[in-house]
């Protein structure tokens, strides 16, 4: 499966999910812990229906289901929507009357009530024996560990190579490139992945790091997926037992440690922490959120201050970031020119340049913008709209401006020798709904591939009733009939290929 | 009768804080409890077993999803949750708690259900209260205030407007006559503030007036289930309470038929259809008298208005 | 002179502060200024500074609500007259977007907020324009109409000068036909300075003193004398708008019942209609608008349909309310005391009793001498709970209940009957009557 | 107040410039009673006031604050009243129905003057009228005439009522039993009433003018004659008449004219004891050398006298034929009279004197025909006795067209006049509201202050606005400058200004202009501009006019519009009426707005002498003087629209001029603190901004705005606590001394 990189990680994970078979779903679905974290990927409906669901055996079918629902179209779409990605996750089985899937009732019944004997949410140690372990060091920990990771990939001087199993997924999710003795660079998507929200981006090395697990690590992938998600629930600064954990995740739990979801005092000591990145994994926009809601927030720290946002962006395209990490400052780079640089800030403006190399660079404007947005100034996040309009607007133009182009194969038509035969086939041919382009005056025109069959078979057709009913007359209908275009390159470099309807 | 229905607009990813208030009036549990047949009995302790798995199913729906749990109890009515402790307290109340055997249930729900658990236990216990004037109603408006104040300070406190609030009221007791006011009080801010009291009553014959009139006004549900339906309690809860006010949009739940608020006279206490209100005190009679009983004030008889209209 | 401007400031903040959904946030030049330097104090971690703000804006939050509470009898009935000067005077800019239509607007919000408050309250528009007077509503009790009339783009042009003694004249015409036990009030919202009056106003204004009308006026512009007078004569309020926001308070202070002096307000029992709702599949047309609709009550008396409540019905003039909207004005009969703000040394509570927000405790207090800060605490009389000042304000601005009183067992009944007595001796009649 | 103590003690004058409104009048008293109650030797107050409504606040004032004295324990006798004319205190029958002052003045003589009651006792058969008030007061014995107390002037008439007595002789005889006397400048001023009125003053008295800002002004009034040749006429018939009854009398009885032939060789001790009655008759102040002397022989006999009259009137006469404009020094006018008509300079000195003693001698009645011939018997005296101070100007045209020819004889010097009054008395008080530049009046006056104050002002909020317009909404400046003055563009400017201003500002607006020429220029210009309908829009519009009793209807009217809500402009001028007595308190003077600055007419003769005089005597460059005399003015006009504490006002200087440091520096200090750098250079639009907020904030109720416990109530507080500190100071003291 390719990695796709996408805005958001739910979708991420989400596929990912989908494209599991079913037996794997079934064995998912029986850790708790697990339930849980799949269960808030559901949209809003989806989860409603669960949880209707979740408490009768018999269940009840489909058309007393969509009785509940208001009937407008809005609703029903949502309805439909949510229908097929719960069935698509087999956690609805349909037959005279819907259910949940049997294993998920009774596990994610447990979570909620707490029953039952699987100990998937992790087994606390009792504090006395250990000294609580400061938050902040934690964060400390994880900021640093994954910016190395960052840092490498945009190889930036400080960052000291991660380790083996790290750039070998790195290689493998094609964010970077190896080129030769032990020299990696970075890839287009490796950029593309640096504008992404932490969460999204640990989650798509996590995936990554998956289809790795059950092919060459040859781990089982239920184990792994449901540690993810185990991590997932797990209390920030509460350290567990690794007793309880299958020697896969125990193997599993160093390679998190590199990618700082994981932290302990010293190599297989018996008790780990799960850090921000990991507690962090299943819920998806919580530390902003969280931060003003918990009656005592307790984060503080890089990360969160990172998280809270750092960038403000005036009309004029000017761009403060109250950063230190050079981090930052060198994504920020990708598509802003930087101008000044201060102790705890930098400014840079946004040109049409600076994003245009961005856009070269593979990076879409939506990127760039949903970037800016999740890091945006709490200041910007009072007001309405948070970017400035004029500015997204003006990104996604100069997206558009290089997307002028668009490029189709098609079969090109030419050297007819009679109008009429060129309006004819033309005819044809646009009944059919293949035509790309035409030209009266060259007598040209272009169809799609896939018309392309049938065109050349009614051609035939005519040549053959001409020849039955003898005009006689030369044969080749159209001269040297049709030749397959294909032009090449794309963006605003092609001055090939078809002109775009 | 003008009840604003969500006048702020909900999106899909907002937070959403339920505030629970939970009737904890023995007397009336144990009455619901002995009016059951033998068998399904339905105690307060299942109840709140129930309860707990209702809120956490609520939490369950998003990973920043608040809940605050009130009890309405016998003469006080008491926040169960959340208790305000100084921070390290806090962890330490998690070190207590967590037996390991608790380690198949996710983190926050177990402090939670712990504290809600343990507070109404220190309730009961509270000897206090059992000396309490009347043993029949609970302090429902207390509780409501309770609520409000709580929420208006969450929304104060985050300013994106992220926080949608709703209030759920499950209760036994009979309305108590002395909190009319101060519920009618209570019910309107809700509806200024555009927060839906939810309601779900136990008891088998009669509504709860004042708490009909609270979901109307405010644009929640009110929902009655008689004790043997309330067997299904938790389901009944799941399917029509849980649902937040963004999918409330687009669900069609039980319970909002329309509700008449029929006035009573204050003098013989039967339902009229017109009626004379005193105009200093607003109290209303079924006949004209020479003194408002209520506020004393002697009557000035001769209603213009009336008058003309008997000719009519 | 430092000390004043810097008290005026307070003074202004707080009109905004508790101004809640203001539609324009512009407040007042140096109000602002002061808001950037707030900010900026929060930047800094620097507790002391940050906690002598708190308290400064503690002081302001509260001055508003020490409103006396005392039991009085309240006009609950009104009859009021809202005068809106359309002279040309209200094209002036000097408020955004003009003087014209934030009136219209304002009016529109006040109109809604008052019958919200007054539900079983009358109200009738009057524009003066061009040296004459001009009903657009009569006395009704349905806010929609009202609206209505005023959204009517032909009813709001503006001319000429406006005329006081003919609005006012108006008005009272229309007054005096109302029964006693309802308080007469008029709201002129004046723009002009000046006024072109057929006799001598004076005059008018003792008829308007014999007819116990109250006016209050709101000036645009400034000062005027005569307004001045009027108000002090007929016992209103007159206030001269500094910018957007205070027009919007001075409007809403109108909006509570005035209180009646006992001897004026000699009580009558009004008769009233309790109407049945009627929700019907087939659309009907309803007696007050003739458009058709298929819900709404049924007047008590003549069964004619009308489409809402509280109004008097079009067909037997029989006031048609519910028990909710005589509810609704309840908490004008029972406010709520003051709360009195907790010295250190009496601090003991960890936090609010309503919203569970902890309150800063002595320890961390370190604070320069010179200003003496609160303890956040406020302590209610009664039930002598502590509340933190946005409960503080919340409980008087919104719920109008003692949360304290109500939550806690000694006093709660005693508190309630304690309200009670204040006014009425026998109380339990309140609640008899939704007991049915 | 300190200061006013100090110079008490220190018995030197002082000079106190206090902000009007602030209870100036009050404080000045209270200290000053409480002063005199305690020193044993009681001082005598004398409060000299500006008008009789002025007068009658003194009064008034004096009245509280003795009642609060009472209140605190003190109960000392103390007596205070108001003297003023014949015309304001006559209570008799038909007399006082008399409208016109002079006339009024010799009817009571005719009643009261010493012969004619002579008449009675010789003839008690022949009967004539008396005024029995007099008489009573006459049989009646000074001592206890008047019980202690304060009198109004009003209740001062009532006691004369009651009792029969003449209220004016009463109080005139009274006054040196009085604590507390209050009248008019000219009482103290005027040689000629002087001399009787205030000659028992006691040295020791203490003297305040109050409002005396243009006090330079009485005085040089008061040593001014005008001439005119009707005046000439007139007295030319009177000396006639008199020949005629010189001849009957010599027929009758010879002796008498011997007998004050005599007289008058004795010398003129006896006119010195001329009757109180006769007031009009007073002498000049003459240098006491001329007094000692015995009149010339050429005029001691009647007829040699009368034809001595009749030959300088003649020459007079001559003198106004002349065409052209004849500016002289008294000096050369003597040399010029000698050379044509050789009259001597020494009997000129005597004509009023010699007058007087004829006119008694003849026992003529009816006095008021001679009016004309006392005005030239004053002319000639002044002109023989000042040589320096004093200047001859013949104007032959009223401005320059009509023939009217007058002969000023103006007295350039106030000193002159106060001179007398500052040696006479130890400690004198000048203050007013507008006194700045101090150092001003010393010179003028010349006279040496102990001690010169300004106070300012301050407020519980700023009360008073002052604005400085310089320039129109088009940028063009305004000015009332001669040259631009009637540009068109400046005068729409002036007018959009006054538009403008009575769009935004309530009830009652004040404009002054600098004379009456220019406001009717402009009014009219505007009337072509359509600029006043504009203004009548939002406000009526009244003028004051020379006219008193049109522009008190006005002013009714004006009061009236304001009142009910109308709104209305009056129109004035800097230095009318309006702009001197009448307050325009709260809704009566909202804003005030000065049109241009309010200069003298520089062209008039008399002024030009007198800026030379000043520049020879006093080294006060014209310029100076002519800022200082336009901007006292101009703050006297702006001074009006804010009366007391709870008062407020726009003040709006709209004139260019105003913004130069040179014309700010003159206003008063209590002015000048609340006009802020920004307002000193504001265009109309940029002035109305300013002003609208002004008005909102002033219009917010009064605890809202600004500290509770003003400034100002701690210094009135500290102004009490002096006077109690004084006045305990005192009773202690007092007690010590008994012991």
């Amino acid at each position: 499966m390719p990695t796709r990189i996408v805005s958001h990680f739910k979708t991420n994970i989400y596929d990912y999910l989908e494209a599991l078979p079913k037996t794997t779903l079934e064995k998912l679905y029986e850790e708790p812990a697990t339930c849980l974290a799949i269960f808030r990927l559901l949209p809003s409906i989806a989860r409603q229906l669960v949880m209707s669901l979740l408490f009768d055996k018999e269940g009840i079918s489909k058309n007393d289901l969509i009785k509940w629902i208001k009937n407008d179209k809005e609703s029903l779409d949502k309805f439909d929507e949510a229908f097929d990605k719960l069935t698509k996750l087999q956690m609805i089985e349909q037959n005279e009357k819907l259910t949940l899937n049997e294993s998920f009732r009774y596990s994610f019944q447990d979570c909620l009530t707490g029953c039952g004997s699987r100990q998937s949410f992790g087994i606390p140690l009792e504090k006395h024996k250990s000294k609580p372990l400061d938050i902040s060091l934690l964060d400390q920990y994880a900021i640093e560990k994954w910016e190395n990771i960052l840092h490498f990939m945009v190889g930036t001087e400080k960052s000291n190579v991660p380790s083996a199993s790290v750039l070998e997924v790195v290689t493998k999710a094609n964010l970077m490139r190896d080129i030769g003795g032990g020299k990696y660079e970075i890839t287009n998507k490796g950029f593309q992945f640096l504008l992404q929200d932490v969460n999204t981006q640990v989650w798509a090395i996590l995936i990554q790091y998956l289809d790795i697990a059950g092919v060459m690590l040859n781990m089982n992938v239920v184990e792994v997926l449901n540690f993810f998600f185990m991590l997932g629930s797990l209390e920030l600064g509460q350290d567990y037992s690794v007793e309880g954990l299958t020697p896969t995740q125990r193997q599993l739990l160093d390679d998190l440690e590199n990618y700082g979801l994981a932290y302990r005092r010293k190599k297989g000591s018996t008790r780990y922490y799960p850090t921000r990145l990991a507690t962090t994994l299943t819920s998806g926009n919580a530390a902003t959120v969280s931060s003003n809601v918990n009656i005592d927030n307790t984060d503080a720290g890089e990360d969160s201050a990172t998280e809270q946002g750092f960038i403000i962006i005036e009309t004029n395209y000017k761009l403060y970031a109250y950063t230190k990490s050079q981090l930052q400052i060198s994504v920020l780079n990708l598509f802003s020119e930087l101008q000044f640089r201060f102790s705890n800030m930098v400014t840079a403006t946004i040109t049409r340049d600076s994003v245009r190399n961005a856009l070269k660079k593979g990076i879409t404007a939506q990127q760039i913008i949903s970037y800016l947005t999740a890091h945006s100034h709490p200041q910007m996040k009072k007001r309405p709209s948070l970017l400035p309009s004029t500015v997204k607007d003006q990104i996604q133009l100069w997206e558009m401006e290089r997307n002028r182009l668009v490029v189709q194969e098609c079969y090109l038509y030419k050297d007819f020798k009679t109008w009429s035969d060129y309006e004819m086939i033309l005819k044809h041919a646009t009944k059919l709904g293949v035509v790309v382009w035409s030209n009266e005056s060259k007598k040209m025109f272009g169809v799609t591939e896939a018309g392309h069959e049938h065109v050349r078979a009614f051609i035939k057709k005519k040549m053959a009733q001409r020849k039955s009913n003898g005009t006689g007359g030369n044969d080749n209908f159209m001269g040297n009939g049709v030749n397959r275009s294909t032009p090449i390159g794309y963006g605003d470099s092609s001055n090939s290929g078809t002109p775009a309807r | 009768m003008s009840s604003i229905k969500d006048s702020v607009t909900v999106n899909e990813d907002d937070a959403n804080l339920l505030v629970l208030i939970i009737d904890t009036n023995q007397m009336n549990w144990t009455k619901v409890a002995n009016k059951q047949a033998m068998g399904n009995c339905l105690t307060l302790q299942q109840i709140l077993r129930q309860l707990l798995a209702f809120i956490n199913a609520h939490l369950a729906l998003k990973h920043d999803n608040e809940v605050a749990v009130i009890a309405s109890h016998i003469g006080v009515s008491k926040f169960l949750y959340p208790i305000p402790t100084t921070r390290q307290k806090t962890r330490r109340s998690h070190g207590d708690s967590d037996q390991s055997s608790n380690s198949n249930m996710y983190q926050r729900f177990r402090v939670i259900d712990d504290q809600v658990t343990s507070n109404m236990k220190a309730l009961f216990e509270n000897e206090a209260l059992k000396s309490c004037p009347d043993k029949v109603s609970s302090m429902m408006a207390g509780a409501l205030s309770l609520a409000l104040c709580y929420i208006n300070r969450i929304t104060k406190s985050d300013e994106i407007g992220h926080i949608k609030s709703r209030i759920l009221i499950i209760s036994v007791s009979p309305d108590s006559p002395y909190q009319y006011i101060s519920i009618m009080n209570c019910i309107f801010s809700a509806q200024k503030l555009g927060i839906p009291i939810d309601v779900c009553k136990i008891s088998e014959s009669d509504n709860s007036v004042f708490l009909q009139q609270a979901s109307h006004i405010t644009g929640g549900r009110y929902l009655r289930l008689s004790i043997d339906q309330s067997r299904g309690f938790l389901h009944f809860l799941m399917k029509t309470f849980l649902p937040d006010r963004f999918v409330r949009r687009h669900l069609c739940l039980p319970g909002d038929e329309k509700v008449d608020f029929g006035a009573a006279c204050f003098c013989h206490k039967k339902t009229i259809n017109i009626g004379y209100v005193c105009s200093v005190c607003l109290s209303i009679y079924c006949q004209q008298l020479e003194e408002c009983s209520t506020c004393r004030s002697k009557v000035t008889n001769g209603v213009k208005r009336s008058k003309t209209n008997e000719s009519l | 002179m430092s000390k004043p401007s810097s008290k005026s400031k307070e003074f202004f903040i707080d009109i905004d502060d508790e101004t809640q959904n203001v539609n324009q946030q512009s407040g007042y030049v140096w109000e602002e200024e002061y808001k950037r330097s707030w900010d900026v104090l929060q930047e800094d971690e620097d507790g002391s500074l940050k906690r002598s703000i708190d308290h400064l804006q503690n002081r302001l939050k509260r001055k508003r609500l020490l409103r006396d509470t005392s039991t009085i009898r309240r006009g609950i009935i009104r009859n009021m007259f809202l005068i809106i000067d359309l002279s040309e005077a209200m094209m002036e800019k000097d408020l955004r977007p003009s003087r014209l239509d934030l009136t219209l607007s304002y009016a529109e919000q006040f109109i809604l907020e008052f019958f919200d408050q007054n539900p079983i309250s009358q109200l009738g528009i009057i524009v003066s324009k061009g040296g004459v007077a001009e009903r657009l509503t009569g006395l009704s009790g349905n806010p929609m109409d009202n609206i209505i009339a005023l959204k009517n783009k032909k009813n709001i042009d503006v001319d000429g000068e406006p005329s006081l003694q003919n609005s006012l004249e108006l008005a009272r015409s229309s007054l005096i036909h109302t029964p006693t036990h309802g308080s007469r009030e008029i709201l002129l919202i004046m723009g002009s300075l000046t006024s072109c009056d057929p006799g001598d106003i004076y005059e008018s204004i003792e008829d308007l003193v014999k007819d116990n009308v109250r006016v209050s006026i709101v000036g645009l512009s400034a000062e005027v004398q005569i307004c001045k007078y009027i108000c002090k004569r007929t016992k209103g309020t007159y206030g001269v708008v500094l910018n957007e926001a205070h027009f919007k308070d001075l409007l809403f202070e109108i909006i509570p019942p005035p209180p009646v002096s006992v001897a004026q307000s000699n009580s009558k029992l009004v008769m009233m209609g309790f109407p049945s709702s009627v929700n019907q599949s087939s659309p009907y047309l309803c007696a007050c608008h003739n458009k058709p609709v298929t819900s709404g009550y049924t007047c008590a008396r003549c069964n004619s349909n009308i489409c809402d409540i509280p109004t008097e019905c079009p067909i037997c003039e029989l006031t048609l309310v519910s028990s909710p909207h005589l509810a609704r004005s309840y908490h004008h009969l029972f406010p709520v005391e003051n709360y009195t703000e907790v010295p250190w040394n009496s601090a003991t509570t960890t936090h609010c009793f309503a919203c569970q927000i902890s309150f800063p405790s002595l320890s961390e207090r370190t604070l320069p001498k010179n200003l003496e800060t609160s303890s956040g605490r406020y302590n209610c009389q009664k039930c002598n709970q502590h509340f933190c000042i946005d409960c503080d304000v919340f409980v008087h601005e919104a719920i109008h209940n003692c949360p304290g009183c109500l939550a806690t067992s000694q006093n709660n009944l005693k508190s309630l009957m304690g309200q009670v007595n204040g006014n009425f001796e026998n109380y339990e009649n309140y609640e008899k009557m939704n007991l049915s | 107040m300190i200061d006013l103590k100090k110079a008490l003690d220190a018995g030197g004058h002082c000079l106190l410039e206090m902000p009007s409104g602030t209870g100036k009048t009050v404080s000045l008293l209270s200290l000053i009673v409480s002063y005199q109650m305690f020193y044993p030797e009681k001082r005598k107050l004398i409060y000299c006031s500006r008008t009789v409504p002025e007068i009658e606040k003194v009064l008034a004032e004096l009245q509280n604050l003795m009642k609060y004295r009472k209140s605190r324990g003190l109960n000392e006798q103390f007596l205070g009243f108001g003297l003023t004319s014949r015309k304001n205190l006559c209570v008799h029958s038909e007399v006082s129905q008399e409208k016109w002052g002079k006339v009024l003045d010799a009817k009571c003589r005719n009643l009261t003057a010493s012969w004619i009651r002579e008449k009675v006792d010789l003839y008690p058969r022949e009967e004539v009228s008396l005024c029995d008030f007099y008489e009573q007061l006459d049989k009646a014995d000074t001592k206890e005439l008047l019980p202690d107390g304060i009198y109004t002037i009003e209740e001062l008439r009532d006691y004369g009522k009651e009792n029969d007595y003449c209220p004016y002789y009463l109080s005139r005889r009274m006054i040196h039993l009085a604590n507390a006397v209050v009248y008019s400048y000219h009482y103290l001023l005027d040689p000629k009433v002087a001399e009787l009125v205030s000659k028992e003053l006691s040295k020791d008295c203490i003297v305040v003018f109050d409002e005396a800002h243009n006090i330079d002004n009485v005085c040089i009034e008061s040593l001014s004659i005008d001439l005119t040749k009707p005046n000439l006429d007139a007295s030319a018939r009177s000396i006639t008449e008199l020949s005629k009854k010189i001849e009957k009398i010599k027929e009758r009885d010879k002796e008498k004219l011997d007998e004050e032939y005599t007289k008058l060789v004795e010398g003129l001790k006896v006119a010195s004891q001329s009757r109180d009655e006769d007031i009009f008759m007073a002498n000049p102040v003459l240098p006491d050398d001329i007094l000692k002397e015995a009149v010339p022989g050429n005029i001691r006999k009647a007829e040699h006298f009368v034809t001595f009259m009749r030959r300088f009137i003649e020459y007079l006469k001559t003198r106004m034929r002349a065409q052209h404009v004849v500016a002289e020094s008294p000096i050369s006018f003597l040399q010029h009279c000698r050379e044509v008509t050789y009259i001597e300079r020494k009997p000129l000195r005597f004509c009023s004197q010699r007058l007087i003693s004829l006119v008694r001698t003849l026992e003529l009645t009816n006095l008021d025909e001679y009016y004309a011939l006392h005005k030239v018997a004053a002319f000639a005296t002044l002109v023989a006795t000042y040589e320096t101070g004093f200047r001859l100007i013949l104007e032959p045209f009223e401005n320059d067209v009509v023939p009217n020819p007058i002969f000023h004889y103006t007295c350039l010097d106030a000193s002159i006049a106060i001179k007398p009054v500052f040696e006479r008395f130890k400690t004198v008080v000048i203050t007013s509201g507008t006194l700045s530049p101090l150092d001003m009046y010393p010179k003028m006056l010349s006279f040496t202050a102990a001690v010169q104050e300004s106070y300012s002002m301050t407020l519980t909020r700023n009360c008073f606005l002052p604005l400085i317009v310089t320039r129109g909404s088009d940028q063009v400046a305004i000015s009332s400058k001669f040259e631009v003055r009637n540009d068109p563009a400046v005068v729409r400017n002036f007018g959009q200004i006054l538009v403008e201003f009575s769009k935004i500002v309530p009830d009652g607006i004040v404009a002054f202009f600098p004379s009456y020429l220019y406001m009717e220029s402009i009014v009219s210009m505007w009337h072509d501009m359509g600029i006043l309908n504009e203004a009548w829009k939002h406000k009526l519009i009244f003028m004051e006019t020379p006219d008193a009793a049109e522009t008190s209807l006005a002013l009714m009217n004006y009061r009236k519009a304001c009142d009910n809500g109308r709104g209305a402009i009056l129109l004035s001028v800097a230095r009318g009426k309006v702009s001197e007595g009448i307050d325009f308190d709260h809704n009566y003077g909202r804003a005030v707005i000065m049109f241009g600055v309010p200069y003298q007419y520089t062209e008039s003769r008399i002024l030009k002498a007198r800026l030379e005089f000043l520049r020879e005597k006093h080294k006060i460059r014209e310029s100076d003087f002519l800022t200082f005399d336009a901007m006292r003015h101009a703050a006297q006009c702006v001074g009006r629209v804010i009366r007391g504490k709870t008062d407020y006002g726009l003040m709006i200087f709209a004139d260019k001029r105003f913004g130069r440091m040179d014309k700010r520096s003159k206003l008063p200090k209590w002015i000048n603190q609340y006009i802020t750098e920004t307002a000193i250079n504001l265009s109309t639009d940029m002035a109305l901004v300013i002003a609208k907020k002004f008005l909102r904030s002033m219009a917010q109720p009064f605890e809202h705005g600004i500290s509770l416990w003003s400034l100002e109530d701690i210094e009135s507080k500290y102004h009490n606590n002096d006077q109690n500190v004084a006045k305990n100071g005192f009773t202690n003291r007092r007690v010590s001394l008994k012991d």
